[in-house]
């Protein structure tokens, strides 16, 4: 029973810090609503037995990703904050808790499958039967670098419009001249 | 030597319209002479293969898992097929040396015009369905190219597109027909499927029956999907004479007489067939009465014509149809090229801005005169003996209602040619004076097709005797030309259109006093002008499905968050199925 | 453990990726040298894919244990290999003028042959958090090669809706793989099969699957991202993504789906559900398109509806001629619209890139484009009227493989569902012929007039696939060593 | 139904999920979509976990866990430098503001 009540307290909470994390009205406190449902679940997740994901959630999960969120809000700011929603929030409502009913009422109960305890340890698991999980993510984490690095690439020379513009009344001159030399064309017989 | 000859007449076309492609729009005199030498060659070899008909696959190329075996049978259906093509696509060509003289892009246009004729035979030859679907999908392209040749016209583009979208549809007919064959009796033979028709399931036949009757209808331009038909006459002319007149229309009747034993036992297929055909020969006939673009009457009359041919399947007359078919081929190429040189000469199309060439074109006069009483149906034309065939077994074999509507389109013919000969020959010259009286190819190609009118009705007896001897399954019986010219001459039937015709001319000469009638059916002719609301019906789904296409482009509005409502609509959807079903 | 020939394919791409980066950074032409490289790379795993084709057809599928995750090199890897190869090839030969302008292009190649490989992994894999993580792998590959333009805001906008959804549905994944735990406990494809029962949990999961990878695969309605993606990347990028990224996603969705085959029988029907809708929705769109590329990003949908139906109809009766033709349909697809945006890349290059502008190529743009880009012209051409199914060409030959499964099941749904497959083969004429009309016209607009020379490398993979394209129309069969374990494959993961 | 820890733990994915793609509906920020797409992220984490739970699993999932962390820590990374890049081309950050692709 204390059990039922300590998880309840906590998914709750975490609920809870979602939909705060989701009506903030600043992007800053949006982004601590969000580490602080990373934190509850870390604790979660500890409870659930797998201190390692806990520790790593929380540090990555709470520490890194809100220490770059907040690195981007300050560069890049806050529009579209508050402002009205374009789909209507009924529909929204509707579609969503439509499919989670469905979605819970498909998974729960539970079926309780025989399980068998492996007698191995997560470090063999991860690093071991899961290397090849491993290997990929390294490649994964490679094309993350590289994207971030292609995406924020200060360009050369920044595209002006006075270059299109350029561009085009060049190619206007071409045309001209092109329409000048062109041959008339005979009628096609009908 | 009957493999070589079916690889020349389907291969040397081919190769030619590759040669044409490759010496380049810079040379245009080595187009005209590689594409007129290598026309005429095919038409050789498809004429000896006349001489090696058989009702074995002479060449069959195995294709491997879902696509059978590619064979090619040459019976006398399949033969007199490719003959028509290749010789009359010879004569097109030749046509073309004049015609298309000093026009863009020749390449372009004789390349598709030999890729079709080769299309053309294989369609005919083929044995197995899946090729025949191939060829007819392939001749459905080069008829859809060659419409909207000139792609700077709009008015062609459309055309074209239209002409492709129709036969298309109907198309699926045969698609799903040749599945259903190949899935039911284990290949895509024809032959192999015809002496097996009968242990297929009933509802199976049934649907292939109606299956390959749409897909007919379509590709020969028979109410209700013939509209694509006028407006294809956008094409060049000597196209139109080859594609629209000559052989692709044919196929559609080729195939209905081709499958005929099958389905002859599906209770009411023979009699759709018949009234598809007395349908649109009536409409198409009256359709010609009231156009005004030469082009486009040459075209309804094209429709109503082959509208016998189905009436001649319709009734069991198998051989009638297929001799019509010969005969109609020659005589509307004729009448066509010489639309194709009276219509250069004066600049218009129209033929009320015509009259009065008589005079001044004498040699186009004559032979397109020799074509009319071909169409109208007078001895000793070749349209005469052919017409006749069909409206006696007509008489004997089907319904006497069928029978007098068919006779009722006969007058209707006389009149509209006898309109058409008028119009454009005498009375007052309305436009220019022309600028020549055919020149010296054209002269040569409507010549040859001229003294055509006049023998390919010498072929009936050679034809019959190959037909009954290659076609196992249709049950032909050889007669002999002149017995067969004795049997029509002396039949009732005969003197009785005679005299209908006569009719129908004499209504046109008597149309003075007969002006109130005329008057009076004045309402009626707008309507048909307008093509009786077949053309309105197109549009209507063209507008429908452009307006549908406008409203569905709304959906896609780029904003991130309707597109995220797709994925969690698509899954409240998929849940609710879900939940439905368990 | 000796390294069985085909890792080689998986790995050749992956090790080579960064090389091709820091190469690409040496000297002052970084371009070149990338393209090179990237060059070099490909014809290495080049080798290593045809030894391992010649391995599979000789000695069967061949496992590979990794720690506790297997992979396979079967048909389907196979396939799914060939195509990347084919199309990847030819994307980064055509590239190089393309790009020759813009900044960043070591980036471009590198995570190009990175792509590459990535999805030959994911080919292979048989583990199913594995294959999440190569898809997820894949996207994050593909999202700078989407918004290369990274200074233009339409490229942005492509690429961060394709991100987002994208991200949002492998979240859908995850949650189906976790459902899938909790019930069997197991990662193996095959071992779940073995072991999963019919339940709702796993139905659920199922049609997780379904929405997850469906983003990626652009089932109607989730393929809101894929206009816009492929209409502003790079048009090389355009033809990968069309021709194989999207074909991946099917991929992890049919290896996805076939573990739980035993779940329901709902599968087969959902897939020809989505395989019709596909066709409709892709059709109406792309009509009234005034965007070359956005017209050809929409009929994608359409010629995944096609894959979808010849797949729904293995699903649901076993078939393997089914499988076979869809598989066949995935690889000539790959062919005809890389074909196609490759040759209309080559347009936007002469009229539009090369002058420096990235303006949209317009339908209007190539009017009587084929009087200067003969070669162009005809091979896009070719591209379309394949696309649309007229033979001898290579989409009739593999649509009709579709069509003989779905008549063979003497099924009338089955046989409706055909019949109305070809009436949409019909339809997509009337956005296709436009097309070729106006390239076609006698008068060039003036656009054209001022287009720049087309270059011979470019022409190359243009005329290459036009070939491939009609070789494989006159001989169907020519593909057969390719569909034929492929459709096997599928069929064995069905546990047929 | 009885209230386990499992039972209570997926009745938090469900309604965590729910909560995320109910912000990715409505949210216009386009930071706050990624967010968004963090908060879907934790709840697939907790999933994971609780799977492992119920089936005995627990080291699989929780390296399974590890990696979704990281990959999609990246993903959320990438998603950054977009917003980062289009307030640096376009000047917003709005989603209705980038929607110039429709039709």
């Amino acid at each position: 029973m204390l059990e039922t009540l300590i998880y309840g307290l906590l998914v709750g909470a975490a609920i809870f810090s979602a939909i705060q994390s989701l009506r903030a009205d600043s992007l800053l406190r949006s982004a601590i609503w969000l580490a602080g449902v990373s934190v509850l679940l870390s604790i979660v997740i500890y409870l659930l037995g797998a201190p390692q994901v806990a520790v790593i959630e929380l540090s990555v999960g709470a520490g890194l990703v809100t220490v770059l969120f907040v690195f981007a809000i300050s560069v890049a700011g806050g529009e579209g904050i508050g402002e009205r929603s374009l789909v209507p929030k009924p529909l929204a409502w509707g579609l969503i808790v439509f499919s989670g009913l469905l979605l819970i009422y498909f998974v729960l109960p539970i079926r309780t499958s025989i399980s068998s305890v492996s007698d191995t340890s997560l470090t063999a698991v991860f690093w071991e039967d899961r290397s090849l999980d491993l290997l990929v993510q390294v490649v994964l984490i490679y094309s993350g670098v590289l994207g971030l690095v292609g995406i924020l690439a200060e360009a050369k020379a920044p595209l002006q419009q006075s270059m299109v513009d350029e561009v085009a009344a060049e190619r206007e001159r071409d045309l001209q001249e092109m329409e000048i030399t062109a041959v008339p064309e005979v009628d096609p017989p009908i | 030597m009957a493999a070589l000859l079916v690889t020349l007449t389907i291969g040397l076309p081919w190769i030619g319209a590759l040669l044409v492609l490759l010496s380049g729009d810079e040379r245009p005199k080595l187009q005209h002479t590689i594409a007129s030498i290598i026309s005429v060659a095919a038409g050789i070899s498809a004429v000896v293969l006349l001489w090696f008909t058989s009702d074995q696959p002479v060449l069959s190329i195995p294709m491997g898992s879902a696509f059978g075996v590619f064979t090619f049978v040459p019976d006398a259906l399949g033969v007199l097929l490719a003959v028509i093509a290749n010789v009359v696509g010879s004569l097109a060509v030749i046509f073309s040396i004049d015609y298309m003289k000093g026009n863009e892009q020749l390449g372009r246009y004789y390349a598709l015009v030999m890729f079709f004729i080769g299309a053309m035979a294989g369609l005919g030859i083929s044995g197995s369905l899946l090729l025949m679907f191939l060829f007819w999908e392939i001749t459905a392209f080069c008829s859809y190219a060659l419409i909207s040749f000139h792609n700077d016209d709009p008015k062609a583009v459309a055309a074209g597109i239209k002409a492709l979208i129709i036969t298309q549809l109907g198309g699926i007919g045969l698609l799903v027909g040749a599945l259903i064959i190949n899935s039911f009796v284990g290949s895509y033979q024809i032959n192999a499927f015809l002496a097996e028709a009968e242990s297929l399931p009933f509802n199976v036949l049934v649907l292939l029956a109606f299956c390959f009757l749409a897909a007919a209808i379509a590709k020969s331009a028979q109410v209700p999907l013939h509209t694509w038909l006028p407006d294809a006459m956008e094409a060049p002319t000597p196209v139109s004479a080859l594609i629209h007149a000559a052989t692709m229309v044919n196929a559609g009747v080729y195939l209905v007489a081709r499958f005929f034993p099958a389905f002859e036992i599906v209770p009411g297929w023979t009699t759709s067939v018949l009234v598809v055909g007395m349908i649109s020969a009536l409409l198409g006939a009256l359709m010609a009465l009231v156009a005004a673009d030469l082009k486009r009457a040459l075209a309804y009359s094209t429709i109503s014509q082959l509208g016998y041919m189905f009436f001649a399947v319709g009734v069991g007359a198998v051989f009638a149809s297929q001799f019509h078919l010969l005969s109609h081929a020659i005589f509307k190429a004729l009448l066509f090229l010489c639309a194709g040189a009276v219509i250069p000469a004066v600049g218009t199309r129209n033929m009320r801005q015509m009259g009065g060439l008589r005079k001044s074109m004498p040699f186009v006069f004559t032979v397109f005169v020799i074509g009319s009483l071909a169409l109208v149906g007078l001895p000793i034309a070749n349209g005469f003996f052919s017409k006749e065939l069909i409206l006696e077994e007509g008489f004997i074999h089907g319904p006497m209602w069928a029978y007098i509507g068919m006779l009722l389109g006969v007058g209707l013919t006389a009149l509209y040619v006898s309109r058409m000969v008028f119009m454009v020959f005498y009375g007052q010259s309305h436009g220019e004076k022309p600028i020549h009286d055919g020149l010296l190819w054209m002269r040569v190609s409507l010549s040859a097709l001229a003294i055509g009118v006049f023998t390919t009705w010498l072929l009936a007896g050679v034809l019959s005797d190959l037909m009954a001897q290659t076609l196992p399954f249709h049950g032909i019986h050889a007669i002999g030309t002149f017995e067969l010219a004795k049997e029509i001459v002396l039949a009732p039937a005969t003197w009785v259109s005679l005299a209908v015709i006569a009719l129908g001319i004499g209504v046109w000469i008597l149309r003075e006093p007969l002006a109130g009638i005329k008057n009076l059916l004045r309402p009626v002719a707008r309507i048909i002008e307008k093509g009786l609301g077949f053309e309105q019906l197109n549009q209507g789904i063209i507008n429908g499905t452009k307006n549908l296409s406008a409203a569905l482009h709304l959906t896609q509005t780029g904003q991130l968050n309707w597109n995220i409502l797709g994925i969690v609509g698509m899954l409240s959807v998929l849940f609710a199925l879900l939940f439905i079903g368990v | 453990m000796t390294v069985p020939v085909w890792a080689w394919i998986i790995v050749l791409p992956l090790i080579t990726s960064p090389l091709v980066y820091f190469i690409g950074h040496l000297g002052k032409s970084r371009g070149i040298f990338a393209q090179r490289t990237a060059l070099l790379a490909l014809a290495a795993t080049w080798v290593a894919f045809v030894l391992a084709a010649q391995d599979l057809q000789l000695n069967g599928i061949s496992r590979l244990m990794v720690g506790s995750i297997s992979l396979k090199f079967d048909g389907l890897s196979l396939l799914l290999a060939m195509i990347a190869m084919v199309l990847g090839s030819f994307v980064v030969v055509f590239s190089g003028h393309y790009l020759a302008n813009e900044d960043g292009q070591e980036k471009y190649y590198a995570m190009l042959v990175a792509m590459i490989g990535v999805m030959i992994g994911l080919g292979c894999t048989n583990d199913l958090f594995n294959l999440w993580i190569w898809f997820e792998a894949m996207a994050v590959t593909s999202y700078l090669l989407v918004a290369f333009y990274k200074d233009l805001p339409t490229s942005l906008e492509a690429g961060i809706k394709y991100l987002v959804q994208s991200a949002a549905g492998s979240v859908l994944v995850l949650l189906a793989i976790g459902l899938v735990v909790a019930e069997t406990g197991v990662l193996n494809l095959d071992e779940i099969r073995q072991t999963a029962e019919s339940s709702p949990a796993l139905m659920a999961a199922g049609i997780l699957f379904v929405i997850g990878y469906g983003v990626k695969t652009a089932l109607v309605p989730l393929h809101t991202w894929l206009p816009d993606a492929h209409s502003q990347a790079p048009s090389g990028i355009s033809a990968m993504l069309s021709g194989i990224v999207i074909e991946a996603g099917l991929i992890a969705l049919l290896r996805s789906l076939s573990a739980l085959s035993g779940v329901t029988t709902f599968w087969g029907p959902l897939l020809m559900g989505f395989g019709i809708l596909n066709m409709v929705v892709g059709n109406l769109m792309a009509l009234g398109q005034a965007q070359v590329k956005r017209m050809l990003a929409y009929s994608s949908l359409v010629h995944v509806g096609y894959m979808l139906i010849g797949l729904g109809i293995a699903f649901s009766m076993s078939d393997v001629i089914g499988a076979q033709g869809g598989f066949f349909h995935m690889f000539t697809h790959g062919l005809m619209k890389g074909l196609a945006f490759l040759a209309a890349g080559s347009m936007l290059y002469t009229l539009h890139i090369s002058m420096g502008d990235h303006r949209p190529l317009l339908f209007d743009d190539l009017a009587g484009a084929a009087k200067r880009y003969p070669w162009a012209a005809l091979t896009l051409s070719i591209a379309l009227f394949s696309l649309a199914g007229l033979p001898p060409l290579a989409g009739f030959m593999s649509k009709w493989q579709i069509f003989v499964a779905g008549v063979d099941t003497h099924n009338g749904w089955i046989i409706a569902v055909v019949a109305f497959a070809a009436l949409n083969s019909v339809f997509s004429l009337a956005y296709y012929a436009p097309l070729v009309n106006a390239v076609y016209r006698c008068e060039p607009s003036a656009i054209v007039l001022s287009g720049k020379r087309l270059p011979a490398v470019m022409k190359l993979p243009l005329m290459l696939m036009a070939l491939g394209i009609i070789a494989i129309g006159i001989w169907p069969s020519l593909m057969n060593w390719l569909t034929e374990p492929a459709g096997t494959a599928l069929l064995a993961s069905l546990g047929g | 139904m009885n209230f386990s820890p499992v039972n209570i733990c997926l009745l938090g994915v469900t309604g965590l999920v729910a909560v995320g793609f109910y912000g990715l509906l409505t949210t216009r920020n386009l930071i706050k979509v990624v967010i968004m797409l963090q908060i879907l992220v934790k709840a697939t984490v907790l999933g994971l976990i609780t799977a492992g739970n119920k089936s005995g699993q627990l080291y699989l999932t929780q390296s399974m866990a590890i990696t979704v962390i990281v990959a999609d820590t990246i993903v959320a990374v990438i998603g950054m430098a977009f917003a980062i890049q289009i307030r640096r081309q376009v000047g917003t950050l709005d989603t209705n503001d980038l929607s110039s692709l429709r039709g």
